[in-house]
């Protein structure tokens, strides 16, 4: 196992450096001058060239990003153009809010998507199930800003029961990974619906059945463990976009995580934040992405053991 | 009369299709005793694996239901049993063995637990004892390094081993009828030849009756103490294995066995019964093999024939008006 | 004569930095803390390099200048106790304050004052605060309590940078080096403990601070919360005690609500659309004036604004330095279509107008582009994001290059001088990419005059070379001229004393909770 | 010939329709009646056809004209004048939902098209030439994937200038490597199929192999795909309007209302309720729908 | 005689295998599929190809017509090695050689009709229009003994048996020399399976056609074929005459396979040969002769050394120690 996931890992090098000149690239095409952006309307075309010149950004291209890069492989993602602060502290507040976040969106979504999607197969087509369905599709329906707003609306002003945002306490993540999992949650009772269903139409089922296993044994431990195979294919997936996707439920919810950092440093152009950032989605794409294999692996003993 | 083991009587399956419904098994009607093996033969999609599921009662993820006719496993009428009972009966008097070893085995749990499963439940073993009994099925059909293989997953057995794994999982509450569905028809010949050899051994020593269901004669002929042959879900013949084979009856079981290319038979060109088995939405009202049959009279087309035990013979039946004349005077019809 | 303090030094007269505590008590110091909800984030703590007013207005609960600003942008004095400026306009000198001393116990002297302007001049730096300080020739400590800076140049508008320069530790410069901008250490009357980059900064009431009695509580928490929707929801709450910008939608809302109090001031923010003056059509003033008659700025203001705003009646805002009124620009579309037809457009024509993309501009814009439908012109709105739009404005390196047509935008003096609300935008030296004279304006009579105001130390010589300005720039009409934005700020009913100043940095020096 | 009486035994020919009993209605109506048996999906599929009408149909159906201002009537609630009430400019809300119909389902159709165009170009030349092709494309889903959506779509918008086609475009291309994942599984395994080894066995060349062979076999996963991707091309447009990175912001698009008018949210609800809840519907619909494709389409669920 | 004897196919010393991953941490292993096996078909012959599950039949038969490329060794056809042909080299030869399939539902593309899925060879390698195909087509579903008026259907209205018959026209439509047959009949029902095996036996006799079929039920095979092979994981272990094999099988496995099958007569009691053990995997098979694991005669040699696949008496050839004389000598010594 340590050896296939070092492989993996090693892998992974030549995709980060794609992904790294690519990254380079693209932000460097978009139009925009952090100078500019950072010097402020009021700035003189000295103080401007004056910052590209201490920033780097007058020299061509390929010696940024040799330069960026011989950092970047030293360990120093430098300073943030915009604040002047060294990436690394912006990283470090930042990622903390977002993994506790989508962290909690996923739990939830698995655990109640996995329950409607468990229910809507053994009841299938009849009315737990259409409930089910329909829970399921409104859950990816709604507009997440449109939703956080709503339930802070109700909850937080209304009600009172929660706070409208930040990260003080546990309760202040309630709401926010609620809006965050309601898509994932749909999703997942989706595809756990369909692949319990076909799970049920298994000969081993039948095999269970025959040996007069009671149905929740039938479900809980024959039905269960296979269809959660290509669930977790499914959930990991959808991990990446939800640490990716963030940014809405971060403003909404004024949760100091990397979705809004990436927003205000796209705003800024401020290209050493959105290249580490940039970096460490990849990063992370492409550790979910084995982490998906490697429980794949736990789950499915043929790829396990053979 | 002595009891039988099993008698199905006028058994009655439909499957919702589309607006309507479909019969798979249209009343059928056979009888098990101890000790005994019954041969189910037919061509494919005559409804054998139904008849064995409606048995059991396992067509639960299925849009199937049985509509008539009733099961008596030693008396108790099966079809009328709480699904709590007909539970309790599952895996321990009646047991079943599926077709396909490599799917009907679960394949993210160890072969101790699927093994396990049913012998805590109805023998009421604890974990260890359990795991112990285990381990002697798995010894008793044949599976080298039991103690190994009882911690193993399914796919690191080949289709044999897995097929004697059902097997012991079949037997492990020494069942008093095994139902088994076509088990050897996905292994290959030498491992068909040894999956046999086991079961013959097994069955003579634990004096359970069985009801084995397959398409090929040379199994029922080597296996089978009587034989029921069905076409488009009902019987049309049944007979002791030596007389279907030296005098076939019914029109279709001639074919049938005509139509099987037989080892050092030097046949220039092989019988072959024309046509193809009539679609279950839309059977032809008299005798269902009329379209198929190369005796097929007027009458045939017309109404059908019912089964009858046929004179001459200890329990020989056969559903065809060329039989009828054969028919016991005043025989218990069916 | 020689113009001392022409805001009166040693009075105080303001309310904001009074040191005579007739209010004092000591439940001012009871333990609260209050929490300030604002839109965007705190980038910097850094004094000598923040642009941005919020990061302004936290650098200032621990900083101080030798002066700093009114409520009404006026200047006083802080750290200085007074200062006299030379006939010539180019010799300051500033007598500082006794017994101030810095957070790390270091005192502040007049070594103090020329280490900051150092590190402000030091090219390797390449701080914000530089070029308001290009001017100094030098700076020259003769005792302790004493700091004269030496001019190269005449500069009408360096109070206020003074203003601007927040004073760091020396020692504190010394020891942190670039690491300052995250631990701030000043003489304000908070104290650094905490700040999380994107989310809040915690400051501490400053045992030590010189003006007795302040600050009145324990601590100010800066939020950042970036959604309109959930910042009023926190003052709601009572989350958040105090919140800048009170989105304008919503202040109709709780205006009822006893537990929460509005208050509005007028800003230096100007909300104007410019017409590039080189190209057809704006190119003829009859074009450029029959678009502002034909804006209807109430409405504008009612539906734009929210009924929170007011016209803009000149180039800058009522609370910029020199500010001078204008007459005319009322509401007149048969005028307007007049001036078309005169101007040879009948029928109207087409245009496109250029903004941001935030909802507040499209709205504008959309408004504009409703309002000018009136007369026949009909315009395109492309709504772009902030990086785009400056890049498609400054891509154009001479005004014959100039893609842009008409540009709806805002504009504040970054320490509310004219100058700054001047030179930048209608100077014709400051053509893009050079700066923000997006109207191409060029007028010989503004450029020198622009250069005069600077120069000219008499404040009532200045004031009217400005008046000058705004005439003629209101006649030439570079720009539609929009309107003044409220700044609009709400805070729970039992807090006061926080104040948003014109400018839209944040005041909490007396900031009080009952 | 005389292979004509082959297998069919010494009795006279049986008709053809005894062979092969007839039920030749085709897999288009078979597909058809499956579809019509979920009633929630058929609900939803009317409701579409709705959607697309009004799209047509819009400026001929609305009540006022969508972009009139009436600044005398800000914000007012439904009413019998206005069904929806009016917005922030006294425009009624109904007519500019209505006229936002075709800008809506122009921006979410035509980006799901583009990228399902482009995503199945890609998925089946990875899926049918593996190796080399499939690396590439495979690794730079993988890239495009681990790039956040908004980065992408400020990026386009960024740099081709804002505007309907560019917000299209940023939406499509999200989509392009999830499609080319699913087809290329899809092709995988239409790959392995028997009918296409035979296809190949008989020398046909490739193109003919993936057009006519491999293609429509995933036709299915397409048109489910399509279908509830739409919904999700809809939410992704109304966030990038969120984030002020929407099309046109003067013609009306729901998105845009409901970002737009989301600063309204507590004193006139309803300036957000009703694009929401059509929002809400439409996505919904188009889920719905999806849904019973799939089932429809799905040869394992039967009727 | 040398040109009278010229062998339409001729495989030497086939060599395939496939790159299999051992599960998601191991490295991907070689799975020798087929491990050098040579034989010859000769025009209008029918040869088979028996053996278990996994042996390598299909692979060698998708070999030979390249559908695969091999390793090792050399196809040739019709006097031509088709062995390193690209696939634009391949495709006129394709017209001469053609497939059946073992499963005629999956063989058959769902979603076209019956005359086009008959046709498509034609298309593929002809210019006939789209009338004469159809007219051709009709034909053809004649000769396979289904009706015209089929032509317009879909395969899913058919039976598995008529779907074979389709799937033999569709190979017959481009008149090829050669037919691959892998497992045409066995997954049909008996009654349907002799319908086909007559079917493909009157098509030989009238066009000339030469069978490669493979199958790996022993009687089917003997119905049917003039020669055998017989596989063992990926080997040849015997080749003879019909007649022979199943007369005197001289291969242990053949011997075996033979006493395994279950003959549908009652009255016959024969003394079975029951092998132990299963089929070893190919990706480690035994070191020696491949079958030594499970061979009732197992000698010391034979799981040492492979034999060596020879010609033990004319048109007939095994591998077995057995009958090899000059091992034998060795051994005894
Ligand atoms: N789950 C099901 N849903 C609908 N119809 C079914 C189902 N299972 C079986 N049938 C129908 O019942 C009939 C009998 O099927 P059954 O499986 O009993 O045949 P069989 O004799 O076992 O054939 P085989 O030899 O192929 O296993 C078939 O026509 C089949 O279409
Ligand atoms: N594409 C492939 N990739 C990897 N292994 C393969 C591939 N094709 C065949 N094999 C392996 O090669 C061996 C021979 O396969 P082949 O299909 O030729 O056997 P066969 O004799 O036709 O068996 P069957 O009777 O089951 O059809 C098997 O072990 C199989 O798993
Ligand atoms: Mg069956
Ligand atoms: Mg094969």
């Amino acid at each position: 196992m340590g050896r296939y996931a070092l492989q993996r890992l090693l892998g992974v090098i030549p995709l980060l450096f794609v992904v790294s000149v690519l990254v380079f690239l693209f932000i460097h095409l978009i139009p925009g001058d952090p100078a500019r952006l950072i010097a402020g309307k009021d700035a003189t075309l000295d103080e401007i060239q004056g910052i590209q010149r201490q920033l780097g950004l007058d020299q061509p291209l390929w010696r940024q990003y040799i330069d960026y890069m011989g950092n970047t492989l030293r360990g120093d993602l430098g300073n943030s153009i915009r604040s002047g602060l060294p990436v690394t502290d912006l990283l470090g507040s930042s990622i903390m809010p977002t993994v506790w976040l989508t962290l909690l969106s996923m739990a939830w979504a698995l655990i109640i998507g996995l329950l409607i999607g468990m229910v809507s197969a053994v009841y299938h087509n009849r009315w737990p199930d259409y409930v089910g369905t329909l829970v399921s599709i409104s859950g990816m329906s709604i507009p997440g800003f449109w939703l956080g707003l709503v339930l802070i609306q109700v909850f937080s002003v209304e009600l009172g029961w929660v706070p409208t945002g930040g990260v003080d306490t546990w309760r202040s993540y309630i709401m926010p990974s609620l809006t965050l999992g309601a898509g994932i949650m749909s999703m997942i009772a989706r595809y756990s619906r369909s692949s319990m269903l076909e799970t049920m139409r298994e000969d081993y089922v039948r095999t269970a059945r025959a040996k007069g296993l009671r149905e929740y044994l039938v479900v809980g431990r024959h039905a269960l463990r296979n269809s959660l195979i290509q669930v977790v294919t499914v959930a990991g997936l959808q991990f990446g976009f939800l640490l990716g996707g963030s940014v809405m439920v971060e403003t909404v919810f004024s949760i100091p995580g990397i979705g809004r950092l990436l927003v205000d440093s796209i705003l800024y152009r401020d290209y050493t934040v959105i290249q580490a950032l940039l970096l460490i989605f990849a990063a992370q794409f492409i550790l979910i992405n084995l982490l998906v294999d490697l429980l794949y692996g736990v789950l499915n003993p043929k790829i396990r053991y053979s | 009369m002595t009891q039988h083991l099993l008698e199905v009587e006028g058994l009655k399956t439909e499957f919702k299709r589309g607006g309507g419904s479909v019969t798979a098994v249209a009343g059928v009607d056979f009888h098990i005793r101890k000790g005994e093996v019954l041969g189910l033969v037919g061509e494919s999609g005559c409804g054998k694996s139904v008849t064995s599921l409606s048995i059991m009662r396992l067509l639960k993820d299925t849009p199937g239901k049985i509509t008539g006719g009733s099961v008596r496993f030693e008396g108790t009428d099966l079809t009328k049993l709480s699904e709590k009972d007909m539970r309790r009966a599952r895996g321990n008097d009646l047991a079943m063995i599926f077709q396909e070893p490599m799917t009907s085995l679960n394949p993210v749990l160890r072969i101790g637990l699927q093994l396990t499963e049913p012998i805590m439940l109805h023998l009421g073993y604890g974990r260890k004892k359990a795991r112990e009994h285990a381990i002697h099925m798995l010894k008793l059909v044949g599976i080298p390094r039991a103690e190994e293989v009882i911690d193993e997953y399914p796919h690191q057995l080949s289709g044999g081993m897995r097929q004697r794994v059902m097997i012991a999982m079949a037997m492990s509450c020494n069942p008093k009828l095994l139902i088994a569905d076509e088990p050897t028809t996905a292994l290959d010949v030498t491992i068909q030849a040894q999956i046999l050899d086991l079961m013959k051994r097994l069955k003579e020593e634990q004096e359970m009756g069985m009801l084995l269901i397959t398409h090929d004669l040379g199994v029922v002929a080597e296996m089978c103490d009587r034989v029921v042959v069905m076409y488009a879900g009902r019987v049309v013949e049944e007979a002791p294995v030596q007389e279907l084979f030296s005098n076939p009856k019914h029109p279709y079981t001639k074919g049938l066995i005509q139509s099987v290319p037989k080892l050092r038979q030097k046949v220039r060109r092989l019988e072959s019964i024309k046509g193809n088995v009539p679609d279950l939405s839309q059977m032809p009202p008299g005798c269902k093999f009329a379209a198929r049959c190369p005796f097929a009279m007027e009458k045939c087309v017309a109404s059908e024939p019912e089964l009858i035990p046929l004179a001459g013979a200890s329990e020989r039946k056969s559903r065809c008006w060329l039989t009828q004349d054969e028919a016991v005077e005043g025989g218990d019809r069916a | 004569g020689s113009n001392s303090n022409n805001n009166g030094a040693a009075s105080g007269g303001s309310s904001s930095a009074s040191p005579s505590q007739t209010t004092e008590t000591s439940s001012g110091a009871s333990g609260k803390g209050i929490t300030i909800a604002i839109n965007t984030n705190i980038i910097t703590l850094d004094p000598h390099n923040a642009s941005d007013t919020h990061s302004i207005s936290a650098a200032r609960t621990m900083y101080e200048g030798l002066l700093g600003f009114d409520e009404n942008m006026n200047l006083i004095p802080v750290l200085a106790s007074d200062y006299k400026i030379s006939d010539d306009g180019l010799t300051y000198t500033f007598t500082l304050r006794d017994n101030v001393k810095f957070h790390d116990g270091t005192d502040f002297n007049s070594a103090a004052v020329k280490a900051n302007i150092d590190r402000i001049l030091d090219e390797k730096n390449n701080l914000r605060l530089r070029k308001s300080f290009l001017k100094v020739a030098k700076v020259e400590t003769p005792d302790d309590k004493t700091v004269v800076f030496t001019l190269s140049e005449p500069y009408n508008a360096f109070l206020n940078k003074v203003a601007m320069a927040g004073m760091i530790s020396p020692k504190a410069i010394q020891e942190e080096g670039a690491d300052i901008a995250k631990k701030p250490v000043g003489t304000g009357p908070f104290v650094f403990k905490d700040w999380t980059q994107g989310d809040r900064l915690v400051v501490e009431k400053n045992p030590n601070y010189w003006q007795q009695g302040l600050p009145k509580v324990a601590s100010v928490t800066f939020r950042s919360v970036p959604e309109n929707g959930s910042r009023i929801a926190m003052l709601k709450t009572g989350e958040a005690d105090f919140i800048y910008p009170m989105p304008t939608e919503q202040v109709s809302q709780v205006e009822g609500d006893k537990n929460i109090t509005i208050d509005k001031t007028e800003s230096t923010i100007v909300r104007y659309v410019t017409l590039n003056t080189t190209k057809k059509p704006f190119d003829d003033v009859k074009v450029r004036q029959a678009l502002n008659y034909a804006i209807d700025k109430d409405a504008y203001i009612k539906v734009v604004k929210s009924g929170l705003g007011v016209k803009l009646n000149s180039t800058m805002s009522s609370k910029t330095q020199y500010y001078s009124e204008q007459p005319g620009y009322d509401y007149d579309p048969e005028k307007a279509k007049q001036l078309l037809a005169d101007a040879g457009y009948p029928n109207g024509f087409n245009a496109e107008i250029w903004g941001e993309n935030d909802s507040e501009t499209i709205k504008g814009m959309q408004f504009i582009q409703q309002q000018l439908a009136q007369i026949g012109v009909k315009l395109d709105v492309k709504s772009m994001e902030g990086g785009t739009l400056s890049d498609m404005i400054n891509s154009a390196k001479t005004p014959e290059e100039s893609k842009i047509q008409m540009w709806y935008v805002s504009w504040s003096p970054s320490s509310g001088d004219a100058d700054g609300a001047t030179r930048g935008l209608f100077s014709s030296s400051m053509f893009p990419p050079a700066g923000s004279n997006t109207a191409y304006y060029k007028n010989d009579n503004v450029d020198k005059w622009i250069e005069d105001a600077n120069k000219a130390t008499d404040p009532e010589k200045a004031k009217s070379i400005y008046a000058d300005i705004q005439k003629t720039i209101w006649q030439d009409a570079p720009w539609m001229f929009m309107g003044v934005d409220q700044i609009i700020s709400g805070s729970r009913s039992n807090l006061s004393g926080v104040k948003v100043f014109p400018d839209g940095s944040i005041n909490v020096l007396n900031a009080e909770v009952k | 010939m005389s292979g004509n009486s082959i297998g069919m035994g010494a009795g006279a020919p049986l008709p053809a329709e005894a062979l092969a009993p007839e039920k030749s209605k085709g897999r288009a109506r078979a597909f058809f009646r499956k579809f019509c048996k979920q009633r929630l999906a058929l609900i939803a599929a009317c409701f579409i056809i709705l959607l697309f009408i009004v799209a047509a149909f819009g400026p001929f159906l609305t009540p006022y004209n969508p972009d009139t201002p009436d600044y005398d009537a800000l914000m007012k609630g439904p009413s019998a004048a206005h069904w929806a009430g009016t917005d922030e400019y006294g425009r009624d809300i109904l007519s500019r939902l209505i006229d936002g119909t075709r800008l809506t389902m122009a921006v979410s159709l035509s980006s799901v098209l583009i990228a399902a165009v482009f995503g199945t170009i890609l998925g089946l030349l990875s899926g049918f030439y593996g190796g080399w092709w499939d690396r590439l494309i495979m690794r730079g889903s993988d890239v495009l994937f681990s790039f956040p959506d908004l980065l992408l779509a400020i990026g386009i918008v960024a740099i081709l200038g804002p505007g309907l086609s560019n917000v299209v475009i940023a939406v499509a291309v999200f989509g392009i490597p999830s499609f080319a994942r699913i087809i290329r599984s899809v092709t995988l395994s239409a790959k392995q199929t028997l009918f296409v080894e035979a296809t190949r066995s008989m020398g046909a060349k490739n193109s003919r192999i993936i057009w006519r062979h491999i293609f429509p076999e995933t036709l299915s996963s397409i048109i489910v795909n399509v279908s509830m991707r739409i919904g999700g091309a809809i939410l992704a447009a109304a966030s990038l309007s969120f984030l002020g990175m929407g099309a046109k912001t003067t013609e009306p698009d729901w998105g845009a209302m409901l970002s737009m008018g989301r600063d309204y949210l507590s004193i006139a609800p309803h300036i957000v309720y009703f694009p929401g809840l059509t929002i809400f519907l439409a996505v919904l619909a188009f889920n719905l729908v999806g849904d019973g494709l799939r089932d429809a389409l799905d040869p394992k669920t039967k009727n | 005689m040398k040109e009278k004897e010229t062998p339409l196919v001729e495989v030497k010393n086939l060599k395939k295998s496939f790159e299999v991953k051992k599960g998601f941490l191991g490295r991907s292993q070689p799975l020798n599929a087929v491990d050098g096996i040579s034989f010859a078909i000769r025009k209008g012959e029918t040869f088979s190809l028996v053996g278990e599950s996994g042996c390598g039949k299909s692979t060698t038969g998708r070999l030979v017509t390249r559908l695969l490329a091999p390793n090792e060794g050399e196809v040739w056809f019709d006097g031509r090695n088709i062995s390193r042909l690209s696939d634009n080299q391949m495709r006129p030869v394709r017209k001469n050689m053609q497939m059946v399939f073992q499963d005629p539902y999956a063989s058959l593309n769902p979603r076209m009709k019956v005359k086009d899925l008959v046709a498509e060879p034609v298309l593929i390698h002809t210019r006939l229009s789209a009338k004469e195909r159809d007219k051709l087509a009709c034909e053809l579903l004649e000769t396979v003994g289904l009706n015209s008026r089929h032509a317009e259907r879909f395969p899913h209205e058919f039976s598995g048996g008529q779907r074979q018959r389709i799937g033999i026209a569709r190979a017959l439509s481009v008149r090829p020399s050669l037919i691959v047959a892998d497992e045409p009949v066995s997954a049909l029902d008996v009654s349907i399976q002799s319908q086909v095996l007559n079917l493909l036996q009157d098509l030989q006799e009238n066009y000339g056609l030469t069978y490669l079929f493979i199958s790996h039920d022993l009687s089917v095979v003997e119905h049917i074929s003039d020669r055998i092979g017989v596989m063992y994981l990926g080997t040849l272990v015997e080749t003879a005459g019909k007649e022979t094999l199943y007369e005197r099988p001289l291969h242990p496995y053949t011997q075996a396979l033979l006493s395994s099958v279950p003959v549908p007569d009652p009255t016959v009691k024969r003394e079975r040969i029951i092998l132990k053990g299963d089929l070893p995997s190919p990706v480690n098979p035994p070191t020696g002769c491949r079958f030594h694991t499970r061979c009732p005669s197992c000698m010391e040699i034979c799981k040492r050394r492979a034999p060596i696949f020879r010609e033990v008496e004319p048109g007939r050839e095994v591998a077995c120690h057995l009958y090899d004389e000059e091992m034998m000598k060795l051994e005894r010594k």
